[in-house]
């Protein structure tokens, strides 16, 4: 598609960084409030949606390749399931109930960000698949019309 | 030692997805490394597969819980966790996906000669389905059920989407991925009823539930939609119109992996019909509501099937008709279970429900086969329908000595598999009513005359001068074809042998709902 | 004709979806609440962590979540196979 | 307490969706359709996990006397919505290929072309 108009454009760059962060936000504090590695990772992808809409194909093409978005998505993945499956058993039996993101008190509370043993990273990778993945159908969705091709 | 054997099921699982994701990282540097690489993580997987059919076989359930070193937490009598539950008739149908997503593997190293593109992303794909296959057969969890279904469905729609020359195959993944979608999402109501019910996702703790709160009217309906949707998946006559178009139009290695996929949901339904709602249900009536359909099936399928033109779709009807043999089989085997008083099985039940799940393992092989060879013709000749080939014998005679045995095997003569599972569906079949052998023998008959016809056409016949020379195929698609031949002969010579070993403990497993309960609680 | 067996079709389906959902389960009385019941007390002891929907999905019911990530992938390695002619 | 409202707003959608999945041609109402009936589904799946009067299963700063609703249904639900964008998502690419190469959305016109 072709790009909007400058306005657009501009406001889309200074609007990008705060979504990101939104994103990102929800993604790490997934064990602590509603939210986690799926809805953080459709937030930014709406981000990179936004870019796609504002920029154009041929300007946004530049910053979100379909290779790099692949192997991101299969990295993430394969880290993913190496963390979960085959670590987290030794790697949580030894956090729980330790200080180190392992403890936290009984019933209602604050909410301690260093907790929820390994959900933290497992959230981030979820988020970067779904991220990852947004990207990908975005980018080639893009591709099949619009008059600047 | 042991706690590695428990853990043997999730290994199926994880093994081929993590080299699945990993292939499409590896798949950028060199294509030789790429294949060896998935061809022998599929054949990996498919030597852990068998070893956990022996093992299993050997000392009956493997239970394993994800996270928890046993099945329900201490002083809790509610299992909460996802635990699989691998009996014998789970592991036994694990092993046609393993078998044919690796012999898949590879015949597809040089299928795909002319356009490369996108291979890496065709193995992710092919690994996947296999991981998601393995899923399907040994989870004992309900959604989990669900899940590994849709994978498995959005997978082999993406792989039937593949061959994109003409329009064709994308017009058959759509209907392919509507139907499933639909049928998911129908199960997944199902599950819902259930869940909202008892509380209780995993498939033993919900029976024993229903069995202590009697038989209620939602789980009847959440029955009908259990059935309804996995019919439907698996093929069955109200709702076979998808299959000829998923069969016909993909490439031939991808059909043998949907007849094993569509078997996997015909193995969900005896898995939900028996272990699921086993004696609390009135089996005779389900029973019969079977072997209808197994009938209908097998009729509509030859029917269609001797008037098609090109030779995939041929084969297509032909796999519908032949589901029909393994609904018939399992319906009379349930019928004489569940007419008998709970005790004791009549012999005759417990024959036809091996010759039923014996059946399913000869039809993936042989139809797999066939399908091989179909694909080995249309690489060599890139010619599809029956009219303009011809003469093939001379030029392919593997190909061809391949097709012989597969023929022979779906149309039931006697030194091949078919035939073997086919006398015994015949035997138990006649005793509970003489009209069932009568259809099933009919439609044996007109198979054998349908593939009499394509051979003559295919085959044999004037020669042409086009397709002088073209040679055999590579010798990987060979492999995979003598692969499956061997064992279609094997089978057949010496059909005692497997059934004792792995179909009768199979069929004990299916029916034994009190050992299916028993491994959780 | 077509239309006539599958209006039927669809108000036998209906009317059944509606008698399960009138006269079956009451919405908001679970009658058993055991498993989830653990699940609830146990979660921030055995997971540490505040969320119990993300300790059931990344801790009791993780192979869900797994194969969920695996449609994700598979879904859009399909949309790269179909969608491929266009990326040259 | 509101007579199982939510069970017969999912009869209701089901209806919609197997009426549009039967009898539309369109490709894109088909997946529309099959869209609303897995918009169904889920909702039929979250209102299960519901208990009277409940708090969201979440100890951070929740209210103190509360019942808390169930957390299993919400994460079956989580993973059943990423299952339908993903079914939604192909069933789009595939339509966009297929009017594409027959030039047509329509269900019946598509197989003539094919013949």
């Amino acid at each position: 598609m072709k790009g909007l108009s400058r306005i657009v454009e501009s406001i889309a760059s200074l609007v990008f960084i705060p979504i990101l962060v939104f994103g990102l936000y929800i993604m790490v504090h997934g064990h602590l409030t509603p939210g986690g590695g799926f809805q953080g990772g459709a937030i930014v992808g709406s981000a990179i949606a936004m870019i796609f809409v504002a920029y154009g194909t041929i300007e946004a093409n530049k910053h979100f390749k379909l290779t790099s978005l692949l192997s991101i998505m299969a990295g993430a993945a394969v880290v993913y399931l190496l963390l979960k499956e085959v670590f987290s058993p030794y790697i949580k039996d030894v956090m729980i109930g330790t200080p180190f993101m392992g403890r936290i008190p009984e019933g209602i509370n604050i909410g301690h960000i260093a907790s929820g043993t390994i959900f933290l990273p497992l959230n981030v990778l979820v988020g970067l698949i779904v991220l990852s993945g947004f990207g990908i159908v975005v980018v080639l969705f893009n591709q099949l019309g619009g008059n600047d091709q | 030692m042991i706690e590695f054997i428990q853990k043997l099921p999730l290994i199926a699982i994880l093994l081929p997805l993590i080299a699945g994701l990993a292939t499409i990282l590896i798949g950028k540097y060199s294509e030789k490394i790429r294949n060896i690489w998935v061809s022998s993580i599929l054949g990996i997987t498919l030597l852990v597969i068998v070893a956990i059919l022996f093992e299993v076989i050997r000392n009956g359930l493997i239970t394993y819980t994800l996270g928890a070193p046993q099945t329900t937490p201490e002083a809790w009598d509610v299992p909460v966790r996802i635990i699989l539950e691998v009996d014998a008739m789970g592991a036994f149908i694990a092993l046609g996906i393993g078998l044919t997503t690796f012999l898949a593997s590879l015949y597809s190293w040089r299928f795909f000669d002319e356009d490369r593109l996108g291979m890496n992303t065709y193995y992710a794909l092919l690994m996947i389905t296999a991981a998601g296959g393995a899923g399907f057969a040994y989870t004992g969890d309900l959604f989990n059920l669900f899940v590994f279904l849709e994978i498995t469905s959005i997978s082999a729609a993406g792989l039937v989407a593949f061959w994109s020359k003409k329009g064709t195959p994308y017009e058959a993944s759509f209907k392919f991925l509507v139907i499933s979608a639909v049928s998911a999402m129908m199960f997944l109501m199902g599950v819902g009823f259930i869940y909202g019910q008892y509380n209780a996702l995993n498939i033993g703790m919900v029976a024993e539930r229903m069995m202590e709160t009697g038989f209620g009217t939602l789980d009847q309906l959440a029955l009908g939609l259990f059935v309804a949707s996995l019919a439907m998946k698996a093929g069955a006559v109200p709702m076979h119109m998808w299959i000829p178009d998923a069969y016909g139009e993909t490439p031939a290695p991808i059909s043998m992996v949907m007849v094993t996929i569509s078997q996997l949901s015909l193995y969900g339904l005896f898995r939900v019909s028996f272990s699921l709602y086993g004696f609390n249900l009135d089996g005779v009536a389900l029973g019969w509501i079977i072997v209808i359909l197994g009938l209908l099936t097998m009729f509509i399928g030859v029917m269609m099937a001797i008037i098609q033109k090109t030779i995939k779709r041929l084969m297509a009807y032909h796999a519908i008709s032949q589901t029909g043999y393994m609904l018939l089989g399992v319906g009379v085997g349930l019928v004489a279970l569940m007419s008998g008083d709970a005790g004791s099985i009549p012999i005759y039940g417990q024959q036809a429900m091996e010759g039923g799940i014996f059946h399913i393992l000869n039809h993936a092989i042989y139809k797999g086969l066939l399908f091989l060879t179909a694909g080995a013709v249309i690489y060599k000749t890139n010619v599809r329908s029956l009219d303009d080939l011809g003469s093939l014998a001379r030029e392919m005679p593997f190909t061809t000595v391949a097709f012989v045995v597969g023929a022979a095997a779906i149309a039931g003569l006697p030194p091949f598999n078919g035939f073997a599972s086919k006398i015994i569906i015949y035997q138990s079949a006649y005793i509970l009513n003489p009209f069932l052998t009568a259809v099933a023998m009919l439609v044996s008959v007109l198979t054998l005359a349908s593939f009499v016809k394509v051979f003559q056409s295919v085959f044999l016949g004037p020669k042409k001068e086009e397709i002088e020379g073209i040679g055999e195929v590579p010798p990987s698609m060979k492999a995979a074809m003598f692969g499956l031949a061997s064992l279609t002969i094997l089978f057949g010579l010496f059909p005692d042998l497997v059934v004792e070993t792995i179909v009768v403990p199979a069929a004990e497993a299916l029916i034994d709902q009190q050992g299916y309960i028993g491994g959780i609680l | 004709m077509r239309k006539k067996v599958g209006l039927l079709v669809l108000f036998m389906f209906f009317s059944f979806m509606l008698f399960g959902a009138t006269t079956g389960m009451s919405f908001g009385e679970p009658e058993y609440d055991d498993m989830d019941g653990y699940i609830l007390e146990n979660a921030q002891e055995e997971t540490a962590s505040n969320n119990v929907v993300t300790s059931v999905l990344l801790e009791y019911r993780s192979l869900d979540t797994l194969g969920e990530a695996t449609v994700l992938i598979t879904a859009i390695l399909s949309v790269v196979v179909v969608l491929r002619r266009f990326a040259q | 307490m509101i007579l199982n409202l939510p069970f017969i707003a999912v009869a209701v959608l089901l209806l919609i969706g197997f009426y549009g999945l039967l009898f539309k041609d369109n490709l894109i109402k088909i997946t529309m359709s099959v869209v609303i009936i897995e918009g169904a589904v889920n909702l039929f799946l979250v209102s299960l996990g519901y208990v009277e009067g409940a708090v969201p299963p979440v100890y951070t700063m929740a209210p103190f006397e509360e019942p808390m609703a169930f957390a299993v249904p919400q994460a079956l639900v989580i993973t059943a919505i990423v299952i339908g964008i993903a079914v939604t998502t192909l069933m789009l690419a595939l339509s966009v290929r297929i009017y594409q190469t027959y030039g047509t959305l329509d269900t019946k016109e598509v197989r003539r072309l094919r013949g």
